[in-house]
């Protein structure tokens, strides 16, 4: 048996190891913070599967846990990615000015999601949401920018701010208790309807979605190059779980839309993801810097997420759940990969990159099974996902949504594609003659990523049964799902014999191509420039504003919402001028004058 | 010799099989001639009417192409500055095999009306094997799907391997263009 | 799912690409005959393509012939889904037939990934800006076409091909084309850009780009990618004609009604200059998608189909 | 000024004005050329700039051998007033120094290099004049100096066909101008269907 509080003791007393070896010598930290790490997902895949981890508490005060299938899920994605990620930790950290703390920061971040994911209590997850913000937010700057971490940490507070409020309310509706499954079962009305939108802000804010999405390219595009794929594949997720919180489990009363059976909030967040969708495709088509592009593309993942669980039927909250785990995978894989580049060439602009698939095969295979499960492409996870949603989406008849979805999923085409072909193909640059394909340590968990993408899109039965204990667990009724087909509301599918088929045709194209005559090998630089000459790879490496005429289409339309938020804060800032000008002038007796005010403004009715 | 029940079957030696398959293919290769127009000169004016409705070269299969990776014929259309031979000995290099040359006009043969020009050279074969002339200035369209036809023939009848030449003699080939053209592969700001 | 429907599967990939590269030989006859020229023999198509692979190719790379592999694997893979009537379909076990309409759209995108990657991997700035103007035209057409055949299925309540081409063939139930004139249009036009047809053959454009992702192909490598190209437009014409047409009962009358959408959209393409590639997207965005919606409103919210 | 003759007559008045013109021709109504000294180029250049001639269309040299001289000219155009103003001026043939143009016209830099290539003028002031515009890689003397001599360059250079006979159709009574007429008549004929003139 595995206790969960013993797990988070051994997190955070490992992470004091960790920091004190790091500080001897960094590639032995790192070593055993893998190890750590390893330990941890050893013991929860052993024990949690079948709901058999000891809750007992015995040592932390205030503090109780207990498990469901839905925390248990999304802790065993989250501790996997931690994991895979842990073993690029040698290679990276030396670069950084704060690099002992970065190891005790790692394992007390993961210590603060094994504790959100397993707590009863409301006061508890609020603690440990906060944990995993503060540790990730001393993490964040050590990349790049400050200013990175500095709109992570705003919008977060913002969702914990609205996430606060809302289990306040839950408190004082509950009758003073913090117990999650109480508290959620017995709101009603108006307070249902109020706490839906405040744990809705949260789950906006942690997940990156439309309208909160600014501090995501932010964030992940400045992130030190091994954490990028924990905040998007591992972190987001959070919101993902308010967000399932919020939409399944409290699902206010509102009005129903008859056409589509569907109540009016549910609805709308509905359209706020299809809005994330389209405008994380858009803006992704326009970035240039590979992570955030990654970035934008989370965000319009996000929001499949979204739209999946505000359908309420079972085959959507497979789709939603099954597309958190390919979306975890998928990102985490093709962050891996654009972390390795970066290691390799010091740059993840695709300006300034090209041709590292002569270098770096096996990393490029690691981005292509990635981006083609992020596109929903069989034979990999996405497509499962997609092909889900799809399903409840049509069923339902969401039109407009439909639009988004499709929009989406094509678009996500045209996003994966620019940093393959910027990155990895295209001319062999000059000034990477040198790179060499990644270190062993790292091949590791990107062979074990590329095989789990497979795996999910080839079986995806085994998981979509858990997904179903999750589903029964929330109320609904799972699909129907045998050892290879899965049943959708108005179709059949079978994945093992798409991948059949699929490597049926790649042999058959396989044998025509090998029975013809050999080709002759050229060189790179010997391609067709209409009879030109050039001697400069860079002249004849096309990757710079690649979709150029679509960006044109709504270029002016794009910097729409960062204007916005610009706006807003400098009407903050000045708020805050105001409020320094009030109180901290140099006449002591209007300060007084005013901290005396508003004492007695604040006492008003209560004692005065 | 056909085989029966008392001869026993002669077993065909690999070259003859290969012959085989070449045959096969010289018939799909004749009946399908994709041209790329390298127009430089006057003549070109000629291949308009030879592809429209007058004349239609599609009714032999043969068509305009974009690059030269997918082209069967190199036609040079007219005279050959020295710049522009560069380039074209440049593209020849990079078509696909088997390949062939078909040039049009006088200008290729012996200089036409540019045989005392500083510029313009004089003899297209001694820079690339040429396997059909067509001669005029400028020869009319009847006279260009003739040469076309002939180089139908030509490959069926295996004569024309202007490519395989340029194989053999490729030391050949490569110093004739080094001394009319200094070096082929030019380097200059343009193309750094 | 014995060995037999694997057979069966290849032979119908045989069949598409036989049947299309006839069609498209007698298509560039008739065009001939209609510009007053002779035009070439209906069997031009195949010389071509066994020219291509009898010719000695060039290569860039292990990608440049992995990607053009891949490609032809993912569309000779979707063709061998594809129903040709509606009985006449590989996959099919105690009634149930794995002809979901999204492994269509999905598993060409393999294909066309593979292609993509192959071309971009050649080093050549014209086929990566071929290779962006097909995924731009692809955004642009997909959405509308989606829509379309969301409204369908909605209403068919059937994702298999062989579903709706029987929904569509029970008494009292029009095809698709009649009973949703509005989604039949966006259909057809969505087809043209499918196809590659001008006005939306913006991504080869052999006097612009070079032939676009082509343009460094040569021998084998360019033959497998016209049989790729036939056989994809088999299975997007054959979409149409399974959609919207009411499929087929019989092979005769899938051969008919294959026929006349391939050569309605043949002869409209000739007579049409081509698009900008920003053209291509505001076009598709505007009245197609309109339609497609109103489409979609109409049947799915008010109920009403002819 | 839309006249044209009246433009020429304001060209005439400005040039005067400016410097000291050594020769002067009317070409047409929309040409004219004058011949200056060598140091007042950049002067009048800089003069007919300001004045509204703001493209240099075209800078080239001709060779007179039997003078000893390059006449280096400058073609200007108003896009206001259509006249074209060519500025000559002649320098040494021993010595081909001319200063650049660069400074008034900055894109001269090519047809500088495109001078000194084909008449081995030198351009001090434009760093790029040395290096090889149009012919790649030359290596005899400037090809549009009046002592070279293409037909013996492309001789020494270019291989020629031999024939083993002479196939030239060469009339040895020259009769061409006869043909000529009578092809005249002929066309007459076909012209006027058939009826004599």
């Amino acid at each position: 048996m595995a206790s969960i509080e013993l797990l988070i003791l051994f997190l955070v007393g490992a992470g004091l190891i960790a920091y004190l070896l790091t500080k001897v010598n960094t590639f032995l930290g790192s070593i055993f913070t893998i190890f750590a790490v390893m330990f941890v997902f050893v013991s929860l895949a052993a024990y949690g599967f079948n709901m058999n981890m000891d809750t007992v508490v015995n040592y932390l005060p205030g503090i109780s846990f207990s498990q469901t299938y839905l925390g248990f899920y999304f802790a065993i994605i989250i501790v996997f990615v931690y994991l895979m990620v842990s073993f690029f930790h040698p290679y990276y950290l030396n670069e950084y000015k704060y690099k002992d703390s970065y190891n005790l920061l790692f394992l007390l971040s993961l210590a603060g999601i094994l504790g959100a994911f397993y707590t009863d209590n409301f006061l508890n997850l609020f603690f440990f949401f906060e944990l995993i913000i503060w540790t990730t937010m001393f993490l964040i700057p050590q990349g790049k920018s400050r200013e990175a971490a500095v709109s992570y940490f705003g919008f977060s507070v913002a969702g914990s701010v609205a996430m606060l409020i809302g289990i306040f309310v839950i408190f004082q509706n509950n009758g003073n208790s913090f117990d999650i499954a109480t508290g959620l079962a017995a709101l009603n009305g108006t307070n249902a309807i109020f706490v839906f939108i405040l744990f809705l802000i949260a789950a906006f804010a942690k997940l990156g979605s439309f309208p909160l999405h600014i501090w995501l390219p932010i964030a992940h595009g400045n992130a030190p190059h091994p954490f990028s794929p924990v905040l998007s594949g591992a972190l987001v997720k959070l919101g993902a779980f308010i967000g399932v919180l919020a939409l399944i489990r409290i699902a206010p009363a509102t009005g129903l839309f008859v056409a589509m059976d569907l109540p009016i909030g549910q609805y709308v967040v509905a359209l706020l993801g299809s809005a994330s969708i389209v405008f994380g495709t858009l803006m992704a088509i326009k970035e240039d810097d590979a992570k955030k592009l990654l970035a934008y593309s989370s965000m319009s993942h996000g929001g499949y997420i979204l739209v999946a669980f505000s359908i309420l039927n079972g085959l959507a909250f497979a789709g939603g759940f099954y597309h958190i785990l390919a979306h975890a995978l998928a990102s985490a894989g093709a962050f891996m990969a654009i972390a390795a580049v970066a290691r390799a060439t010091g740059t993840t602009k695709m300006k300034e990159l090209g041709g590292m698939i002569h270098k770096m095969p096996i990393t490029y295979l690691a981005y292509l099974v990635a981006i083609i499960s992020m596109a929903g492409i069989p034979p990999m996870g996405g497509f499962i996902s997609k092909w889900l949603i799809f399903q409840a989406v049509i069923n339902k008849g969401m039109v407009f949504v439909g639009i988004a979805v499709f929009f989406g999923s094509v678009g996500s085409f045209l996003y994966v594609f620019r940093p393959l072909a910027a990155l990895f193909l295209g001319q062999e640059f000059r000034e990477y003659k040198g790179v060499k394909e990644a270190p062993i340590l790292m091949l590791i968990p990107t062979f074990i990523i590329m095989g789990l993408n497979v795996y999910t899109g080839v079986f995806p039965a085994g998981i979509l049964e858990f997904i179903n204990k999750i589903i029964v667990e929330l109320g609904y009724t799972g699909i129907t799902v045998s050892t290879y087909a899965i049943n959708g509301s108005n179709g059949i599918l079978n994945p093992a014999l798409i991948s059949l088929v699929f490597a049926i045709g790649v042999a058959i194209a396989f044998v025509i191509f090998i029975v013809l005559k050999k080709s002759r090998k050229v060189d790179l630089m010997d391609t067709y420039t209409a009879a030109n000459f050039v001697h400069d790879e860079h002249l004849l490496h096309y990757s710079v504003d690649f979709y150029a005429p679509l960006e044109r289409l709504y270029e002016k339309q794009s910097s729409w919402m960062k204007k916005f938020y610009t706006a807003l804060a400098e009407k903050v800032k000045e708020l805050g001028k105001l409020g320094k000008y009030l109180f901290m002038s140099k006449n002591v007796a209007t300060t007084l004058f005013w901290i005396v005010a508003i004492i007695i403004f604040l006492l008003w009715g209560e004692v005065l | 010799m056909l085989s029966t029940k008392f001869t026993p079957k002669t077993k065909l030696t690999k070259a003859e099989i290969d012959r085989k398959w070449w045959e096969v293919g010289d018939y799909f290769r004749r009946n399908s001639l994709w041209l790329l127009m390298y127009c430089t000169g006057c003549c070109a004016i000629e291949l308009p009417p030879s592809m429209t409705s007058a004349y239609d070269m599609e009714r032999l299969g043969m068509g305009p192409m974009a690059t030269p990776r997918q082209a069967d014929i190199l036609l040079v259309s007219g005279y050959l500055s020295l710049k522009t031979l560069r380039r074209l000995i440049y593209t020849y290099e990079q078509m696909s095999e088997p390949k062939y040359v078909v040039a049009l006009g006088s200008c290729p043969i012996n200089g036409g009306i540019y045989h005392d020009s500083h510029a313009v050279i004089n003899q297209l074969d001694q820079y690339v094997p040429v396997d059909v002339y067509v001669a005029g200035c400028m020869p009319n369209p009847e006279s260009v799907l003739n040469g076309f036809v002939d180089l139908m023939e030509g490959i069926k009848n295996k004569t024309m391997n202007g490519w395989k030449r340029y194989h053999e003699h490729y030391e050949w080939y490569k110093e004739n263009q080094k001394n009319s053209l200094g070096e082929v592969i030019v380097h200059d700001e343009f193309h750094q | 799912m014995t060995i037999v429907n694997f057979l069966i599967g290849i032979g119908i990939a045989l069949f598409g690409f036989v049947l299309q590269t006839s069609i498209g030989g007698i298509n560039r006859k008739i065009v001939g005959r209609m510009q007053k020229r002779h035009g070439p023999r209906w069997y031009q198509e195949f010389l071509d393509i066994f020219k291509l692979l009898s010719k000695r190719a060039v290569s860039h790379g292990w990608i440049f012939d992995f990607g053009v592999i891949m490609a032809l694997g993912g569309i000779v893979g979707t063709a061998m889904f594809m129903p040709l009537t509606k009985d006449i379909l590989a996959f099919t076990n105690n009634g149930v037939n794995y002809d979901n309409f999204f492994i269509f759209v999905y598993l060409l995108a393999v294909g066309m990934l593979g292609m993509a990657m192959s071309a971009s991997g050649s080093g050549n700035p014209w086929a990566s800006i071929g290779v962006m103007r097909a995924l731009t035209t692809m955004l642009a057409y997909e959405v509308p076409f989606l829509i379309v055949v969301l409204t369908i299925i909605n209403y068919s309540g059937q994702s298999s091909l062989t579903g709706i081409m029987e929904f569509q063939q029970m008494a009292g139930n029009n095809w698709f084309l009649i009973a949703m004139p509005l989604g039949g249009i966006v259909g057809f036009i969505c087809l043209m850009g499918m196809l590659g047809k001008k006005p939306f053959e913006t991504y080869i454009a052999p006097a612009e780009i070079a032939s676009g992702p082509m343009v460094e192909y040569g021998g084998k490598q360019l033959g497998m990618l016209f049989i790729l190209h036939e056989i994809s437009v088999f299975i997007e014409v054959s979409l149409f004609v399974h959609l919207f047409l009411g499929g087929a009962a019989n092979i005769f009358e899938f051969l008919i009604k294959y026929f006349a959408v391939y050569t309605l959209a043949n002869l409209i393409s000739n007579v049409n200059g081509r698009f900008k590639i920003d053209q291509v997207v505001t076009f598709f965005y505007k009245w197609p998608l309109l339609m497609a919606v109103t489409q979609a409103v109409i049947v799915i919210y008010f109920g009403w189909v002819i | 000024m839309t006249n044209s003759i009246n433009n020429i007559e304001f060209v005439n008045e400005l040039v005067a004005k400016t410097t000291k013109i050594l020769k002067q021709e009317v070409i047409d109504n929309q040409q004219v050329a004058y011949e200056i000294n060598t140091c007042d180029v950049h002067h009048l250049l800089s003069v007919l700039k300001t004045s509204g001639w703001k493209q240099l269309s075209y800078l080239s040299a001709v060779d007179w051998p039997e003078e000893n001289k390059f006449e280096v000219v400058y073609i200007l155009f108003n896009w206001e007033q259509p006249v074209y103003i060519q500025v000559r001026t002649k320098i040494d043939r021993e010595n081909p120094v001319v200063d650049t143009i660069t400074t008034v016209f900055p894109g001269a830099k090519y047809y500088e290099r495109e001078a000194h290539e084909f008449f081995g003028i030198a351009f001090p002031g434009n760093p790029d004049y040395m290096k090889q515009l149009i012919l790649e890689g030359w290596d005899d003397i400037p090809p549009l100096r009046k002592d070279f001599d293409p037909s013996a360059y492309s001789a020494k250079k270019f291989p020629s066909r031999e024939y083993p006979q002479d196939y030239s159709v060469k009339d040895p009574e020259n009769h061409t101008r006869e043909k000529r007429e009578a092809r005249k008549v002929r066309g007459n004929a076909l012209r006027t269907g058939g009826k004599k003139q």
